[in-house]
């Protein structure tokens, strides 16, 4: 399919249903008529089309009702792609069109107190029982868990072997009793994620995506999509992102300066071009079909930069205040809505989620770099064995 | 002159220490915190008045700068130093630093009757001036004036008001006392010291005597400099123990090289602004001063920074006392003056002129 | 605008990359250092004039600046930095930079005969600019005037004029071509490339047309800024495959995870100084340029540095290149201006202004 | 012994000996007298006096013929505890009074090519021949072979038990055939430094210092002084060292200065400073008998200061000159006489000589810290097994 195809296509859907009608009608039509997502094969909202293509229907889209990227980003990021590569004929119809028409929304169910960097050591069960699983365990740094539907989870299925081989990866039902959702809130105040609890949660085994004991190779497709979007360079203008907010402060109040701010901000205005330029560099490098190891490095960029830069800020304001510590929910991360304070506080996750930075640069050093592994010491002992 | 700590002073430390250890552990102070979540209103719950009677009287922490024939102990800036490292590392929140230092520096060359309830604890004052103002440029924040015997004007970024029972405010080189402040805390970075804005308008004032601001933020930063060494103290331990105990991949996470490193360069940091600290206190010229809250303010921060991302996601969530050392180290660091600040100074007091 | 390199980039660069494999590796270059270690002497043998020829005459490197009707092969900034690269991992001794870019660009605008004889490769010119001149500042080091039509005085710093058959002089706006001056070649911190003394004694000069220094130095930092990248490339490369053959404690030190992540932090340094460069050259404004500068200039000295560290004794050694390379940095930190003054022009350029 | 009684000595020594006689016999003859070393046991150079009363020793004698430290270094600093506290009476005898009075210079045989920062890899190979050993290998960074009489030797006596229990350490005779030294070229351009080459050199058994495979804990001995030695804080003055002479250059040449430069120098004084105060607590507790774990992080902070300190005087110059690259030995470190290009690029070294920056935060972190090693692959494997 090419370009002028598509367009076709995207005309003659938009001739049988009118985009001032019913939002989610429309919304469902544009997946049954395969213009969702143009890459996904056909009657999954697809049309086995070259990714590029969607840009085209989306431009021919516009202007007509959207889905809401914010609270579908997990399902649509994340879900989406590995239900596709790993569901089932009847999960993928069963749950695609819901999940990419916002009816049913998305959370991950992975991260648990004692499973972070090294998430292979998890240790939230899941046991048979006949026809059905019973899950039991705790997961943490859950967005949307209280407004979802589904949740994609990975739990231990066999604890007597080394850990990565004894995990089995789930479709939760959010629903389902013994799912308890609490609200967590962070050092900003606010609480953009969950604590989701686990009890006796009984899941039947057509939520099983992929083969018992499979779970950490189901796993790894759902990670990779989430690199790709938290990497994903989006495209920021000179002196835009954190570093205008400080320079819109830095004009406006020529009071505030001094030589050692503005050194510093110098210094970090030199590294935020910089990396923009890695950015866009990449991005050609997409274009181009060759992408280049440089997304590794683009997250660990932007936190440093966003620390740097948010730290300064409340410094050469010197505003020993805040502006709101109630806690709430929130669904998104506010940076410039809300105060420098919030900014410096919330950065400081920048370093940690999705990927500290510490094991940004092992993955570097190890698959960029090619530098040689450090010695591991929990390479073929269970799991049940492991020291924590 | 010597950078060590004397016997005396290692007593002081170990009662204050042994107090703090069981009236104010991380998880109290995050209790006090959460008993009004928001900061708004013009009483700060956050402060333990009961635990303040108790150093002050007890102890005797409040009268230390004090002297005798006022009803103080007349101990040396190195002693109030070590109270305020214990005080940092518990991010205690005690008016100790406004009334007991930053006060009660401004009163001492009055000799003003006051100094003796301050001694005492049975009264509190605070320093009506911004937080945020430096030996450098005492009046930043301030717009008081005195018209008829009456103050008005205000000023922005108080520390301590909202726990005070009276304000001293320096206005045109002299010290005046006002009850009738009005006095309205704002949410501040800082949950464990909040800062208000005093407004005045038209307040009954009685003057105390002079007073060289300057000079009393001079002393107070280079003592800041021991508190803000109690924080980084503080962080570095706390997450010594956790990367000793905290496992992935099946090793104590501090059993990384890289995360060993950081931590071995943090020590040196922090074995660095002990004795900068301890030089700020035995000297306390400007040049001691100015290194100290140079070096010490921008650990603080570090070492705050670093134990949350040491801490990975726990440090975090509101839940880990972290983020109490982080705000406190961020707001010291703008506190009395800015590291580039004292920097700044330094070109001029050590001879390190700029361009042109 | 395009910041990757085209096909015809990639292929000049593996041409030039195969000569210097086979005709310029480190041990070729360290050896023309040993053959005169005290660099003192009006010629310096560190120069490969036979390796030149064959880069300005068989690949044509010489000309590629100059349009074709002056006999170059008019190409792009974005080719000759492709060059600079290439030339900046081998340490290359060989005077491009200097004739072949900073030369040439002072002589392109007058459209002067000698262009073609300089695409050849049949003559080597130097512009008798202080090396530590910048933008910003043209002059520095420079004292020649006119008079009577013949040049005195004198410029320090001067890059490849120790190399060079005629010296091209730019006075007062104008560029004087000098057959005669005397060029004393000093005791360098870069071996490979050393700078010179040249003077002037009432020599007799032809005006070759008029000359913007400042905009000739601005384009020579833009890609000055890929050789930076070269030189840090190599560090880089050859300090990975160090750690990587290296034991000690019966594993490869790159195994050591503090090493792998200072190597994963210069990694992304790098990568950043490619983007940068190429930006220079993309599109050779002053922003890109001092961009490029103020960034790849402290890349090379910090690869370099951690190059040495990270070889251990045997980086300190003068039978390792690295030293080369870390004298190399340091020097081009310093070349056509510092990190710091092209951040200082940044500062108006994107309105980032100081304080007052 | 007290302090008058031992300026009783001393008084009555120079009662006897005339110091603006013959400086040697000067020298022989307060070895003699117990004055040389007064904490050493009488009959070796001491009284077995307290170490402290040494001071009082050196400055009662300030004005008499003095020992030369540079060259005598190692013999004195190195040597000299280790042959104390491992020799027998006869090598105590033979060795300390020619060493100390400087009539032999000693040298340290230990680094090798291949074994750096983990020297008990070590390489050299010692075979026993009957009475004597035959040694060869190479050793490198050896100060002072060339005009050395003996060195500390380490070789490797056994190569099939792990790599620390197959050591001996020996007294190296290095007038003895099949001892070659050759000067090793530094990138200041000067040779500190020596590689010495040994050729089935044979050393007598009686050259032996300790057990045969207790080389690992003699050498202890040595380098334990040898940190002491190097981490030493010596007294630097407010604005002194490394930081005096950029200092110097800063005040005389205004026109030098920029505020990138001033910003940078601001931030190193007051790094300076605050490293100097640390020297000196870290004194005051040495004088009160309080010895800290400070120690270990001087080396450290020196070497990042005189490196960054370097680094900005030359480009605060501007100087892209070097004042000579001559190859000729030098015996001491000459940072004041020499450029600031010399500096620079000596400075480079003070991070690698006498115990890697690397190696140093491994130190802090594991004995000052209490953080655990890495997991160890050499424990238990025969040092002929390992993998290099």
């Amino acid at each position: 399919m090419n370009e002028p195809e598509i367009k076709e296509r995207v005309a003659a859907f938009l001739g049988e249903h009118d985009p001032a009608g019913d939002r989610l009608e429309f919304l469902r039509a544009r997946f049954d008529a395969g213009l969702a997502w143009v890459w996904f094969p056909e009657g999954l909202g697809g049309l086995g089309a070259s990714r590029e293509l969607q840009q085209v229907v989306d431009r021919e889209l516009a202007h007509t009702p959207q889905i809401t990227s914010g609270v579908q980003g997990i399902g649509l990021g994340m879900a989406a792609p590995t239900i596709l590569a790993f569901g089932t004929e009847e999960q993928r119809r069963r749950f695609l069109r819901p999940l990419w028409t916002g009816e049913e929304i998305w959370c991950q169910l992975f991260s648990e107190p004692g499973a972070g960097s090294d998430l292979a050591t998890l240790a939230t069960r899941a046991v048979r029982d006949g026809d059905e699983w019973v899950v039991d365990g705790q997961k943490v740094w859950t967005s949307g868990a209280h407004h979802s539907r589904w949740g994609i989870l990975v739990a231990r299925t066999d604890p007597d072997v080394p850990k990565h081989r004894g995990l089995t990866y789930f479709v939760c039902d959010m629903h389902a009793p013994g799912v308890e959702v609490r609200p967590l809130r962070q050092i900003t105040g606010e609480a953009e994620f969950n604590e989701v609890f686990l009890t006796g949660v009984r899941l039947p085994d057509d939520l099983r995506l992929g083969a018992v004991g499979d779970g950490w190779r189901v796993a790894q497709t759902t990670l990779m999509n989430e690199r790709v979007a938290i990497g994903g360079a989006a495209s920021v203008r000179r002196g835009g992102g954190m570093l205008g907010a400080v320079l819109d402060t830095w004009r406006e109040q020529p009071e505030l300066r001094t030589h050692d701010l503005h050194q510093r901000l110098l210094a970090l205005w030199v590294e935020a071009e910089v990396t923009r330029l890695s950015g866009a560099r990449l991005r050609e490098q997409l274009v181009a079909g060759h992408p280049g190891p440089e997304g590794s490095g683009m997250k660990l960029s932007f936190a440093r930069l966003n620390q740097a830069l948010s730290g300064l800020d409340v410094e050469m304001r010197r505003d020993l205040g805040y502006d709101d510590w109630a806690f709430r929910r929130s669904e998104t991360v506010d940076f410039y809505g809300r105060g420098p304070g919030y900014r410096y506080l919330r950065a400081k996750g920048n370093s940690i989620e999705g990927g500290t930075s510490e094991i940004l640069r092992n993955i570097i050093s190890e698959r960029v770099l090619g530098l040689p592994a450090e010695p591991r010491v929990d390479k073929d002992v269970p799991w049940k064995d492991l020291p924590r | 002159m010597t950078l060590l700590y004397s016997e005396v002073e290692e007593e002081l430390r170990a009662a204050v220490r042994g107090l703090l250890a069981d009236r104010c552990p991380p998880a109290a102070v995050l209790r006090r915190i959460e008993s009004e979540p928001d900061g708004r209103g013009s009483a700060s719950p956050v402060y333990d008045l009961d635990l303040w009677k108790t150093l002050a009287g007890e102890i005797g922490v409040a009268g230390l700068l004090i002297p005798e024939e006022h009803g103080g102990a007349g101990a040396s800036a190195s002693e109030v130093a070590v109270v305020l490292e214990e005080l940092g590392r518990a991010v205690a929140p005690v008016p100790f630093l406004t009334s007991s230092v930053m006060a009660t520096l401004a009163l001492l060359p009055t000799g003003d009757a006051l100094l003796g309830e301050l001694a005492e604890g049975r009264r509190t004052a605070a320093l009506a001036v911004s937080f945020a103002a430096s030996p450098y440029r005492p009046g930043r924040g301030a717009s008081v004036r005195l018209d008829g015997g009456r103050l008005s004007g205000s000023v922005t970024g108080v520390a301590g008001a909202d726990v005070a029972d009276v304000l001293l405010v320096p206005v045109d080189g002299d010290l005046y006392e006002v009850t009738g402040g009005g006095v309205v805390v704002a949410p501040s970075l800082d949950l464990t010291r909040p800062v208000a804005t005093v407004t005045f308008e038209a307040a009954q004032a009685r003057r105390v005597g002079a007073c060289d601001l300057a000079e009393v933020l001079l002393s107070s930063a280079g003592l800041l400099a021991s508190e803000q060494l109690g924080v980084a103290e503080w962080c570095l331990d706390t997450t010594l123990a956790h990367v000793k105990e905290r496992h992935q991949f099946a090793r104590p996470i501090g059993s990384f090289q890289a995360v060993k490193h950081r931590l071995a360069d943090l020590w040196l940091d922090v074995v660095r602004a002990r004795a900068a600290a301890r030089s700020a206190v035995a000297d306390g010229s400007a040049v001691s001063v100015a290194v100290a809250q140079a070096w010490n303010a921008a650990v603080a921060v570090h070492a705050a920074e670093e134990a949350l991302q040491l801490h990975g996601g726990i440090g975090m969530t509101w839940e880990h006392p972290v983020h109490l050392y982080l705000k406190r180290a961020k707001s010291t660091e703008i506190a009395l003056g800015t590291p580039g600040d004292h920097r700044e100074a330094l070109a001029s007091l050590v001879d390190v002129p700029g361009p042109e």
